[in-house]
């Protein structure tokens, strides 16, 4: 099948900065996919994010949605594909009532009322916030907003999903829920996943990793090649695993341990066998 | 109000403690903290901070040098920031408390260091630094306070795993060099076991335990009842449990977890 | 009192229309009777509305005896002092003021007490629709107002978490002097004021990215709808209406 | 362009919203009398002043009538809408747009101010008589003058970091 996204020698500059924020960035996204984009904070990503949604416009390189290519004249053909989360729950919450919300995506889409309801009421429920239809923002935590952006965006049917660090501002409880329900969203809808992200259970879930730093893309490989990284993973934005800290931990204290990447029950089996081999 | 926010809630933290408070979201730690700083004040009940007491009569002159004394970083305290200059930002508070410009300023170059930002940063508008570097200034503006206790509201919250390490390894340091006492409220526990010395943990606006980092950690059932995670190096200590180890003390951090592991590594 | 904000809006901006042309005992009883009226409809107790006048007393008070030595010359002269006197021209006159000021805020408070503030603007967009043919952009304003409604919490809530950490940092808000107080709110309000401009950023690309063009090309998910009892009430209203036209004093 | 337009309204409606949370949240009494100060000219003049039309009108409006309804007189909001609307127009018409110096902007304040307090004269004067009306003068004179004094201390803050809307 075609990649659903393919983005070519992308640059793009604010034009209150010198340097680019983004330069010459080429890759492609399979249909179904989890793409995990790292990088640390002003590396650049949320601009890609934005970008591929036709919300900053970019002077040099192509981007091509389903088939589409990205131009003044197509962004709104390329929107209708993808749907977006940020980071800050308070500031994408349109809606005077949870309902409210969910049903604006297809208020701009003009579908009649009559087909709304329906669909407004089944994001909701499909993203576990039917009790709260009536709900004013103001009485909602920050999990739950996120949620009910995505009841909106499920209300519209999207092929793909992109995630501008939607779980960072949420707290442990929250993050996880977010993390599950975007799982299942994924299963249920058959969507293609881009999630922009520090969090490492998030980056752990990702078929594929993409690494920018500085506004150019350093790195493309799977989850388990970025963690066998160790200490370079900081600089890269993302945590270091728990199993490469006590590595490197043992290795501080005169003990070997295998180099290639590990799981945790790898890393336990290795550890038992040692230690029962005397 | 029906419902008080916070219920017989009575816990004593010793000098020079780094206390971790944690609970879920709404179990009443943030209104724990605004009782210390005397922001709010307790419906009942006595708060004393060295040589501070809050009760429920305490005037607002009072509060002034308590206020001093406590320093309070609330969660993303970049958005505190107002002044036309970073120096100046820093300096506001020791002023509000009576410092003198001169003195207050010096202060605010000395405190920029402290919080590892390059001195360059001091004639900058904060509105022109990167949101990390805004929280730096911000915290460097209640350091110049020079309080005794010093409140942190999840201070690493939206900050990249960089940023997030060296913001905690701050906190050490200034606990640990400058004997300030840390009130650390957060969801993190892997910075719980690697820096706290005394845990209380809030449910529902009471105290529902209150001890030291190893007591806390050292009940899984517990944890798991009250849906807190353990950190990771102790669920992995605990799978190694499963297959027959036993550890002369529950491993918190990996750093625990290795030394304990090197101590019994076959020799040779 | 569930009727549509819309026959709300109407007949509230009608009945200061209706107060302002009543100038006769008749219509002045007939006016009383139709809020009274209203209020036991809405089945609201009293105490809230007196609740309502309380804060403007003084000002009532203050109306009343100023309206009673200033006014004209008519009718019997009860006391006279320099350019005071209290004629019983003047004491009509205040009464008048006086009825005029305690129906007004029972209305205003029935209709704060018993409509969202949501509903009074969509209520106002629904109204202004015939605008639509002079170029104002209506729907675009409707969306505005239900915007910042939406956004008034939100940013009370952070202008009071401002307000707690400049405490911390030893601001004293509401001390002193009018001068120091503006000045003690400059550490409240840049920080409020950068923090929305970000906002209004960040909700300006959200909108964009969930398909908002502009207001005129959308459909509408909330509704009004005008029933039986909307279109009652305004019979009733207008009967008023026509008695007090009735019983004015040309 | 679209796009501008959307800034321009989302940056209204949150404008609206401030100068709506601010007024209901601080009120400041003015001593010796039994009224208060709100903040509601800080929101108007300094987005007026900043922004220009069609933001200084539109906050003006918007907040006068959202301030109305919230706050329990909405019998009021239609004449608020008028007044507070003028009142952010003229001061976002009179402002240069590049030059937002204490020099170019008082005259705008003033006349504003004019505005709002014969306007808030007239309104009282209608429905509760002339002494009303008047003793309308005193309080609103606080509350225009409070408004100016924070508008100009904040605009010259403000001016290099507001988002530009072109």
């Amino acid at each position: 099948m075609d990649n659903i996204i393919e983005v070519k020698q992308l640059t793009y500059s604010y034009s209150d900065h010198e340097r680019p924020a983004l330069s010459d960035i080429s890759f492609t996204v399979r249909p179904g996919e989890w793409l995990a984009i790292v990088g640390h904070n002003g590396s650049g990503k949320s601009t890609l994010a934005k970008c591929l949604d036709g919300l900053l416009p970019f002077t040099e390189g192509t981007i091509t949605v389903g088939g589409t290519e990205l131009t003044e004249d197509t962004v709104w053909t390329v929107r209708e594909q993808i749907g977006m989360i940020f980071q800050n729950p308070d500031n994408q919450f349109v809606g005077a009532t949870v309902e409210d919300d969910v049903a604006f995506g297809l208020e701009n889409r003009q579908v009649p009322r009559d087909k709304m309801i329906p669909r407004v009421r089944a994001a909701l429920e499909e993203v576990g916030m039917g009790d709260f239809a009536q709900r004013q923002p103001s009485s909602l935590s920050g999990g739950q907003k996120q949620r009910v952006a995505l009841a909106g965006i499920v209300a519209i049917t999207p092929d793909i999903l992109i995630l501008d660090e939607a779980t960072s501002m949420l707290d442990p409880q929250g993050r996880t829920a977010m993390l599950k329900l975007v799982r299942q969203l994924r299963e249920n809808q058959h969507l293609t996943v881009i999630s922009i992200t520090h969090d490492i259970n998030e980056a752990a879930g990702a078929d594929r990793v993409l690494v920018i730093d500085d506004g150019k893309l350093v790195e493309e490989a799977s989850p388990e090649e970025i963690f066998s990284k160790g200490d370079q993973l900081i600089a890269l934005g993302l945590d270091i695993p728990f199993i490469a800290k006590l590595k490197a931990a043992l290795k501080a204290r005169g003990i070997v341990p295998p180099t290639d990447y590990q799981t945790t029950a790898e890393m336990e089996d290795w550890l038992w066998r040692s230690l029962s081999n005397t | 109000m029906a419902n008080p926010a916070l219920t017989d809630i009575s816990f004593s933290a010793p000098d020079n403690c780094f206390l971790a408070l944690i609970g879920h979201t709404g179990s009443g730690k943030s209104t724990l903290i605004q009782q210390i700083n005397a922001l709010l004040k307790p419906t009942a009940g006595k708060i004393t901070i060295d040589d501070f007491t809050i009760t429920p009569k305490t005037t607002n002159a009072d509060l002034k040098p308590l206020r001093r004394h406590v320093g309070m970083v609330f969660q993303f305290p970049e958005s505190q920031l107002f002044a036309e200059t970073v120096r100046q930002d820093i300096a506001f508070g020791p002023q509000n408390f009576g410092m003198s410009e001169t003195d207050a300023l010096a202060l605010a170059d000395q405190m920029l260091e402290t919080v590892g930002l390059k001195a360059e940063y001091a004639d900058r508008s904060p509105f022109e630094l990167s949101g990390g570097q805004m929280r730096r200034v911000a915290i460097a503006g209640v350091l110049a306070m020079q309080p005794q206790v010093l409140i942190l509201d999840e201070p690493t919250a939206g900050l990249d795993p960089q940023g997030r390490q060296e913001m905690m390894s701050l906190f050490g340091r200034l606990h640990r060099e400058q004997g300030l006492s840390i009130i650390l409220v957060t969801h993190q526990m892997e910075d719980v076991a690697q820096y706290a010395e005394q845990v209380a943990v809030m449910r529902q606006g009471r105290l529902v335990k209150y001890g030291s980092t190893r007591e806390i950690f050292s009940d899984p059932q517990w944890l798991f009842e009250n849906q807190l995670e353990e950190p990771i190096a102790a669920q992995f200590a605990q799978g190694l449990s499963r297959r027959g180890m036993t550890w002369a003390s529950l491993p918190l951090t990996a750093e625990e977890l290795a030394d304990q592991l090197a101590s019994r590594w076959p020799k040779g | 009192h569930r009727l549509d904000p819309r026959a709300k809006l109407l007949l509230s901006f009608f009945y200061i229309v209706l107060v302002f042309m009543a100038n006769s005992l008749w219509s002045y009883v007939i006016l009383i009777v139709m809020t009274l009226g209203a209020i036991l409809a809405s089945k609201i107790n009293l105490g809230f509305f007196l609740k309502g006048i309380r804060p403007l007393l003084w000002l009532i008070i203050f109306t009343v005896v100023v309206q009673m030595l200033f006014s004209p010359v008519g009718g019997h002269t009860y006391f006279h002092w320099a350019f005071l006197r209290v004629t019983t021209l003047g004491i009509i006159t205040s009464g008048v003021i006086a009825i005029r000021f305690l129906l007004i805020i029972m209305t205003s408070t029935l209709l704060t007490l018993t409509t969202q503030p949501l509903d009074i603007a969509t209520g106002l967009a629904s109204l202004m629709a015939p605008l639509r043919w002079v170029k104002v952009p209506v729907d675009t304003l409707a969306m505005m107002l239900s915007i910042a409604l939406r956004f008034v919490p939100t940013l009370m809530d952070e202008a009071v978490k401002i307000m707690n950490a400049q405490r911390a940092r030893g601001v004293d808000f509401g001390e002193g002097n009018l001068f120091k107080q503006a000045h003690s709110l400059i550490p409240l309000m840049i920080p409020l004021f950068m923090s929305a401009f970000n906002r209004a950023e960040d909700l300006s690309i959200a909108m964009e990215a969930r398909g908002y063009q502009d207001s005129e090309h959308r459909s509408q998910y909330r509704i009004l709808t005008w029933h039986h009892r909307d279109t009652v009430t305004w019979l009733i209203f207008l009967i008023g209406f026509a008695a007090i036209l009735v019983f004015r004093r040309w | 362009m679209k796009h501008d337009a959307l800034k321009t309204n989302t940056l209204a409606a949150v404008m609206i919203a401030l100068t709506v949370a601010l007024s209901l949240l601080v009120r400041i009494p003015i001593a010796g009398t039994n009224g208060f100060v709100t903040l509601c000219e800080v929101g108007i003049y300094t987005s007026a002043i900043l922004f220009g039309n069609p933001v200084g009108v539109m906050v003006g409006a918007g907040s006068g009538f959202l301030i109305d309804i919230l706050a329990g007189y909405p019998v009021w909001c239609l004449f608020s809408l008028v007044i507070h609307g003028t009142q952010g127009f003229a001061v976002a018409y009179l402002t240069p747009e590049n030059d937002k110096s204490l020099k170019a902007t008082i005259f705008p304040l003033i006349v504003g101010s004019a505005i709002m307090v014969v306007g808030y004269c007239l309104a009282t004067a209608f429905l509760y008589g002339w002494p009303a009306g008047i003793a309308s003068i005193t309080s609103n004179l606080f509350q225009v003058g409070f408004g100016m004094v924070v508008a100009v201390l904040l605009v010259k803050s403000l001016v290099k970091f507001k988002p530009s809307l072109t």
